[in-house]
């Protein structure tokens, strides 16, 4: 029996380790205290320097500008508002009363996107104030954008999580082929794209009903849902040129309809991955028992699970309100005029010809930035209950 | 008890129970595919249908006239142009002699590889084998450019300029974000403050980063001109110097993207369960052994997962080096993305949709590879 | 028997601890012998597991001294201190094999090989553990996961054994079986054990001698039968024991205790008009009506298996009383009780303090 | 809903049905909304829409103007015009990418318009921009608002100093800046740079290196060309001329500033505004730009260069360089080889023809209006609006240019040197035949680009544009190709 006593005897606290050492549990070593701070204040210098040099320069005008690099409003230059006056004077139609038509405009459109379903808006009043126009263009359709996303992405979401699907990988096959076949038709052939689907689809569901009884292998909800999210892999490059040619083809281009289709789909498969898991952490009994009260499904989904997930709800959908804010690569190539979103309207500054008008950019970016940081601080307060933690850990 | 004269409904039976179905009966009784359908129909239509639809453009040559678009067949032509002809340098660069290093490293790479498919046989079934091909064939392909270009001075092209990015990029971006995880978990106050100033860039406009960047690293106007001296006539300048502008441009994007990684490594430290390191700093583990020991084992599951979806992020790139240098000097700061947008402006539709498909074929190839024989293996390591 | 490892006093010299503004641990005095295993017992958020962990060094003293053999340790690192704990949720390394886990406190100590090896499987054949070196923690029984925390925590044979409920975890029938095995291989090490529970079972049966607290208070140190049978004040009186002792309120006058009409001579003098008297169900007997000392109507009767819990409802109170298996009394019936006399407690009802 | 909320909502209906009806002034446009797509910034879209405003006053026809970024007017017009969306009326390019446009079939043809005009004033136009400009297959497709071409300006004051005489050869070119890189040309302490050319990626570079192997590579007039040979369509690019120039390119490098290869036109404006320049490559703006506030260190003192030439010049059947004779180079004068380029062509104005008649008349009167002499002999004086002249009433007398604050020293020089280049038999025109944009913009921008950043050799770089140029004549036609080239270059007047 080894009778060696494992023990760290320890003579009063070297100098070495009262400075390597935390005095006692749950605090920092006097040392160790002094680099974390000495590095986080390095970083959060490194992350707002960009920002403060992006919002100073918004105050500069031309000369201070050009002539090399100033640190300091009121020290180092004389901060003008021209460049933010700039924004709402170079444009003729900026003037205070044509705003205030264009809001009339803005609410009336909304009601009636609201009430109608045919979404292509009422083009808004012809000569509009480019940035205010770029600017509702960018709450609008981020918002619908959004909601779409949300609430198709929640339900999916959901299904994956609660329902069980077996899709034959026979029937998948049969689709695949018929798009193909749609396409060669459409693009070699000439058929109009209408009527090829249509048959396509036609053919589809007669086959499936038909061919699909007999196939034996299926895929299971893992697939769906690995599906879904690896559409998050796809570069949007890749399918943003046939989609800028579909919308030509149904005349949706430059339509607030076709950028709020695309963003929902592009942000979907993070909401369904999100929301996946905080359905799946929900308990089951809960919905069970309202399944015995009589809810029909859509009821449980809307009153009992919704309700329970409403910080991860939160989260997603600011999360998802932010990406499809600062979406760029599919605004250059769906919007022309009507449509122009924020992002749009900042790459049109930059290639002036006296110049990059740095002034007037800075201006632009802190007006788009603002709303971002305030969705940012309100999205930290949900990170860091770990709300997103299911989500990374699945 | 039942009224036995109950009139029959139409459709009713006549127990006179089952009353015609309301429609939000039915709607309930198919909900099983109305939860889903909506999400697939749009998937299908917005992101798998023109994923095909983008082959057809790949394989033809296309001209905008009076009447639409004009699709003439040639097959692999607009993908051959980019690996043989005249585009080749702007693609894979210039692949000139191999020089001792470069062989060197290429004989090395495909050593390990021919060695890993042989381990490899005895464990996989044949899909796993073909997958392992794939990949090894992939990662063969990318030595040789890296040894007939890189080791050997030649410049490289937008391949392995995207690759530079992703992954030097994300090892970068891995390390410091979780560096900067590690010291917010640790017992200081003002946790909160630091947490919500680092998730800020990762939300601004990918535009304005791209712009802000360009003003902050102007040599003659921005704030660091002192540090370049009075702009001397001959000052060297970091958008004329193909390397230089790279790097320059992974600080920017990293600048975006470190705290992407820093909150979900943040949210994976702080999961890591109380008693665990308390039993170890009971049981006489130090600081850094705890770390190593316990917490290192634990997050490493969650690691891997944050850095395959960041790797999936860097693929695409875009904005950063169309607005800070437009390609950078030549074309090397020039993404695969930007590469493709840059062909798409001059109305060549064919070879964009080539280029953007080739950059789709190496995301899945290196994703699946990173997701098959590293995050998968860390899972079912560590299962926790 | 591993003898020879030194046996530690441990004392807590008038410990506080305060979480923000919540008093936790109140003047927190407490002097264990060496070798001795003393029970912290009390219910939850009485402050038993603070004193577990102020002791660990997990948590630090907001006043006070905490002392470990002759070494003063209050504002010490633990890994400095010499202790060893079993977590109540064992806290096992979820990524490690069993021997990894039972040898990390050595391997932190930088151990050579061959010698951790042998500690590993020598201390897993103390808890029965041996074919199962290199399982992983998720692959074991609740029953093994508690054997591999206790093979962690002896392996290095440290000064103190600290234990936080470690057998809560359990079912019953396991519990009762590692409740002997704790014992027995306390006496063998005869390492200085503090052990907090909240089951008096466990306390009774393990401890040299059990400390009661409640609310950061401590009410009485002592043996298992002093504080069964002397218990210091109400509460240990009635947190001791189940069936709880029944309590009958009423008035002290001299000897003789009076309630609801009755006069019962109390083993405690003095004059008191509102005193509790305490009596122990197995310390009373039904009888009939005219030769108790209490006369009440049954309430109900509970067969427990060897004997019947009988409850009388006498005026406003009620009594347990612990009945033979075969008694015919029904609910309604009238009996009388009838009260061991030297086996009645007297309290103060304002204080709660024992009257002697 | 409480009275207040309630009130708040007829309001804003009422101010949004008062809107709808577009009260304007009856006029001849009423209700007719013409949407114009061209380039960003005050340059050229700020002074659309201003005209737009005195337009809609007095017509009621409402102009929106609409701005991308320049590399993107082209592909959304041709998408939008080919396709029939029509989201845009009316598109403001180069007037080079027309003839693209119009192979397409979706310009609408101007004659017509023209002949009924009476305010416009044709022949005023320099013959120059009429025939070439505004003129695709010899009809009228476009109607100018700037005429471009670029020039070689130096500061008067610093080459004085230095004892130099203005650069009549690209050689000449090379020394001067040579001898004046470094030197202090701002006062402010500094060295400046001896020449500032643009040469980003992307923005617009191709041009200033076609000005230089204009000289080298076309002898014997407009109509010969100096990128395709006519006949075969064969780019005429991998020889000794283009290398030359390639080479002479680069070289001006070394007396540039060392971020220059990441400079666009804004930089290098805001460079020789700053006084920070000795020698430049530009179009006719920096005549009128010295005139701006924030460029007050060098008012009155950049001068314009009518054309930089060269002494060798192309043999087209060797492709060698050989000196200039009376052969090879019939029009040079005295010794030097003149070929001024007309980079871009100007920017003009051009109409959907798929549109409905009464925009199409809308969109016609604001194109003229803007053409028209009583507005764009004001428009092209004004340093920001970045309009060149392009019609002979603005060239002819100096006093309008005086009138708009430059010296009257200056203004004959300014003017001198664009008369000049106008009149020159042997300018060199920009490329107009369908796949320009490719051509130049995209093939010939990157290979330079790739070349000055050292990625590949001259030899190479010549040898991808050349493969470049085939493959997109290819994609177009060979033949179809040749009869575009054969109209665009048909001598003018035709």
């Amino acid at each position: 029996m080894s009778k060696a006593t494992f023990r760290l005897d320890k003579a009063d606290r070297s100098l070495m380790q009262r400075l390597f050492e935390p005095p006692a549990v749950g605090k920092m070593s006097p040392v160790a205290s002094l680099l974390a701070y000495a590095l986080l204040a390095a970083w959060s210098l490194v992350v707002l320097f960009p920002i403060y040099w992006v919002v100073i320069t918004s105050f500069k005008d031309a000369a201070a500008v050009n002539q090399g690099p100033f640190y300091v409003p009121f020290l180092d230059f004389e901060p003008t508002l021209d460049a933010w006056r700039a924004q709402f004077t170079s444009d003729p139609y900026c003037d205070v009363p044509s705003i205030a038509r264009q809001i009339g405009l803005l609410a009336y459109n909304s009601f009636a996107f609201i009430v109608s379903p045919v979404v292509t808006l009422q083009p808004m009043e012809p000569q509009i104030c480019k940035i205010f126009l770029a600017f509702t263009n960018s709450i609008v359709v981020s918002i619908a954008a959004t909601g779409i996303c949300v609430a198709v992405g929640a339900m999916a979401a959901y299904a994956l999580a609660r329902i069980q699907y077996q899709p034959k990988i026979g029937n998948v096959a049969i689709f695949v082929g018929l798009i193909v076949l749609i396409i060669i038709a459409t693009s070699y052939a000439g058929v109009p794209w209408w009527l090829a689907s249509s048959i396509a689809l036609a053919l589809f569901f007669f086959l499936a009903r038909t061919l699909g009884r007999r196939f034996v292998l299926s895929l299971g909800n893992g697939d769906i849902l690995f599906w879904i999210i690896s559409q998050r892999i796809l570069p949007p490059i890749v399918v943003v040129i046939p989609i800028y040619i579909m919308f030509q083809e149904v005349r949706l281009l430059d339509t607030h309809l076709a950028l709020i289709l695309v963003y929902a789909v592009a942000n979907l498969p993070i909401v369904v991955w999100l929301m996946r898991d905080f359905f799946v952490s929900l308990p089951i009994e809960l919905e069970e028992s309202a399944q015995l009260d009589g809810a029909s499904r859509f009821r449980i989904f809307w009153e009992v699970v919704l309700p329970l997930t409403r910080p991860g709800l939160a989260a997603t959908t600011l999360l998802t309100l932010i990406l499809n804010w600062n979406e760029y690569l599919f605004a250059v190539f769906l919007a022309y005029a009507k449509v122009q979103t924020m992002p749009i309207m900042v790459a049109a500054k930059n290639a002036g010809e006296k110049g990059v008008l740095w002034w007037e950019m800075s201006a632009v970016i802190v007006i788009m930035i603002i709303p971002v940081i305030l969705m940012a601080i309100l999205l930290t307060r949900f990170i860091s209950k770990g709300v997103l933690m299911g989500a990374v850990k699945g | 008890m039942p009224n036995a004269g109950a009139d029959v409904r139409p459709g009713g039976t006549p127990a006179g129970i089952l009353q015609r179905e309301s429609w939000g009966e039915w709607l309930d009784r198919h909900s099983r595919t109305f939860f889903i359908a909506p999400a697939v129909v749009l998937i299908l239509i917005f992101a798998i249908f023109p994923t095909f639809y983008s082959i057809v453009f790949a394989l033809s040559r296309v001209r905008f006239t009076g009447e639409g678009l004009k699709f003439r067949l040639v097959w692999f032509q607009n993908f051959a142009k980019q690996f043989l002809g005249n585009d080749q340098v702007h693609f894979l660069g210039k692949v000139g002699a191999m020089s001792w290093v470069g062989t060197l490293f290429f004989a090395a790479v495909i050593v390990a590889m021919v060695w890993w498919l042989y381990r490899c046989t005895r464990v996989t079934s044949w899909v796993g084998m073909i997958g392992r091909l794939i990949s090894a064939a992939m990662a063969i392909f990318v030595a040789w450019i890296i040894g007939g270009t890189l080791l050997s001075g030649n410049p490289i092209g937008t391949l392995l300029t995207t690759l530079f990015y992703v992954v030097v990029g994300c090892a970068l971006q891995f390390v410091i974000g979780t560096g900067l995880a590690f010291l917010c978990s640790q017992p200081i106050s003002g946790k909160n403050f630091f947490r919500v100033i680092f998730f800020i860039p990762l939300m601004i406009t990918p535009l304005g980063v791209g712009y802000a960047m360009k003003m902050v690293a102007d040599i003659t106007k921005g704030p660091f001109q002192p540090l370049f001296g009075a702009a001397t006539v001959d000052a060297w300048v970091w958008s004329a110097d193909p390397w230089a502008a790279r790097i320059v441009m992974m600080i920017c994007d990293s600048w975006q993207w470190i705290p992407f990684i820093f909150i979900t490594m943040l949210a994976a430290l702080e999961n890591v369960p109380r008693d665990h390191v308390e039993a170890a700093q009971v049981d006489g583990a130090s600081g850094i052994q705890i770390f190593k020991e316990i917490v290192w084992p634990q997050i490493v599951p969650v690691a891997v997962t944050v850095l395959l979806i960041r790797m999936i992020e860097a693929f695409k790139i875009v904005d950063l080096p169309n607005i800070m240098t437009g390609g950078g000097p030549g074309s090397s700061t020039e993404s695969m993305t930007l590469h493709s947008m840059y062909i798409w402006r001059a109305n060549d539709v064919g070879t964009s949709a080539a280029v953007a498909y080739l950059l789709l074929l190496l995301t899945v190839v290196t994703c699946a590879s990173f997701f098959n024989y590293v995050v998968l293996g860390q899972l079912r390591r560590a299962r926790v | 028997m591993p003898a020879g490892s030194p046996k530690v006093p441990v004392k807590f010299d008038k410990v506080q601890k305060y979480f923000g503004p919540v008093k936790v641990l109140e003047q927190f005095d407490l002097d264990v012998a060496p070798g001795e295993f003393l029970v912290l017992l009390g219910a939850s958020g009485s402050g038993k597991t603070t004193a577990l962990r102020i002791l660990s060094g997990l948590e630090t003293a907001t006043a006070g001294r905490v002392v470990i053999g002759e070494r003063d340790v209050t504002n010490i690192l633990p890994k400095y201190r010499d202790v060893s704990m079993v977590f109540q949720s064992y806290a096992l390394y979820p990524h490690k094999t069993v021997a990894e886990n039972i040898g990390f406190p050595l391997k932190v100590r930088r151990v050579a090989k061959a010698e951790m090896d042998s500690a590993i499987r020598e201390a897993a054949a103390q808890v029965q553990l041996g074919e199962l070196l290199d399982r992983y923690p998720r692959e074991l029984s609740g029953g093994q996961r508690q054997r591999v925390a206790l093979a962690r925590a002896i392996i290095r044979r440290p000064s103190v054994f600290l234990m936080d409920e470690p057998l809560s975890n359990l079912d019953a029938k396991l519990r009762g079986y590692m409740r002997a095995e704790l014992k027995h291989m306390q006496q063998a090490f005869g390492i200085t054990t503090i052990y907090v529970t909240h089951d008096q079972i466990e306390a009774m049966t393990l401890a040299h001698r059990v400390a009661i607290l409640d609310k950061g208070v401590l009410q009485q140190l002592a043996t298992p039968a002093e504080i069964y049978n002397d218990p210091a004040n109400l509460f240990v009186a009635q947190f001791i024991g189940s069936p709880p002792m029944n309590i009958v309120r009423g008035s002290l006058e001299g000897r003789h205790f009076l309630t609801n009409g009755a006069r019962i001579d109390s083993p405690a003098g003095g004059q008191m008009d509102k005193a509790i008297l305490g009596v122990r169900p197995e310390d009373c007997a039904v009888v009939a009506p005219e030769d108790g000392v209490l006369k009440g109507v049954i309430y109900t009767t509970e067969l427990i298996g060897d004997h019947t819990l009988v409850t009388v409802e006498i005026g406003d109170d009620k009594l347990t009383v612990k009945a033979p298996k075969d008694i015919n009394g029904n609910q309604g019936d009238t009996v009388g009780v009838a009260l061991r006399r030297e086996h009645l407690y007297v309290f103060d009802a304002t204080t709660g303090q024992r009257i002697r | 809903m409480s009275i207040y909320k309630k009130s708040l909502c007829a309001l804003s209906a009422a101010v949004a049905l008062g809107a709808f009806s577009g009260v304007s002034m009856a006029g001849e446009f009423d209700g007719v909304t013409v949407n114009i797509l061209t380039r960003p910034g005050y340059v050229i879209a700020g002074r659309l829409a201003e005209r737009g405003k005195e337009f809609e006053a007095a017509t009621g026809g409402k102009i929106v103007v609409t701005e991308v970024p320049f590399a993107e007017i082209f592909p959304k017009i041709q998408n939008d015009w080919s396709t029939g969306t029509n989201a845009i009326d009316v598109g403001v390019f180069a007037a080079g990418w027309g003839v693209e446009l119009d192979s397409a079939g979706l310009l609408e043809d101007l004659t017509p318009y023209v002949e009924k005009d009476t305010k416009l004033d044709l022949n005023d136009i320099a013959p120059y921009f009429r025939d070439f400009g505004q003129k695709i297959g010899g009809k009228t497709k476009l109607l100018m608002v700037d005429g471009d071409f670029q020039m070689v300006y130096y500061r008067k004051d610093v080459l004085e100093k230095a004892g130099l005489q203005p650069p009549k050869t690209w050689d000449q070119y090379l020394e001067v800046a040579s001898k004046i890189h470094g030197q202090d040309m701002n006062g402010d302490g500094s060295g400046d740079y001896g020449s500032c050319i643009f040469k980003k990626r992307n923005a617009q570079s191709y041009f200033a290196i076609q000005t230089v192997a204009a000289s080298y590579v076309q002898t014997h007039g407009t109509a010969e060309g100096f990128h395709f040979d006519a006949k075969t369509m064969k780019p005429i690019v991998n020889n000794e001329a283009w290398k030359k120039a390639f080479e002479v390119y680069k070289e001006t490098g070394k007396y540039g500033p060392p971020e220059e290869l990441n400079m666009d036109i804004g930089d290098t404006r805001g460079l020789f505004k700053a006084g920070r320049c000795g020698l430049l490559i530009e179009w006719g703006d920096p005549g009128t730009l010295q005139l701006d506030p924030d460029a007050a260190k060098v008012k009155g003192l950049i001068y314009a260069v009518g054309a930089v030439g060269s002494t060798e010049v192309l043999d087209r059947a060797t492709g060698k360089l050989v000196p200039v004779t009376k052969e090879s180079a019939p029009y040079a004068v005295d010794g030097i080889n003149y070929a001024p380029f007309a980079a871009f062509g100007g920017w003009a104005g051009a109409i959907n023809a798929k549109i409905d008649q009464k925009k199409k008349d809308a969109a016609y009167a604001f194109l003229s209006y803007m053409n028209q002499a009583a507005q764009s002999n004001v428009d092209v004086t004004i340093g920001a609006t970045g309009y060149n002249p392009y019609r002979l009433s603005q060239l002819a007398s100096t006093d309008l240019w005086v009138k708009a604050g430059m010296p009257k020293e200056l203004a004959e020089n300014y003017l001198g040197a664009i008369n000049g280049a106008l009149n020159n038999p042997n300018m060199a025109s920009d490329m107009k035949i369908p796949g320009a944009q490719k051509y130049t913009g995209v093939i010939l921008d990157t290979e330079l680009a790739r070349y000055l950043a050292g990625e590949i050799t001259v030899d190479e770089a010549l040898k991808n544009i050349e493969a470049g140029w085939e493959e997109v004549t290819e994609d177009f036609g060979r033949d179809s190709q040749i009869a575009a080239q054969a109209l665009a270059l048909g001598t003018p007047g035709n």
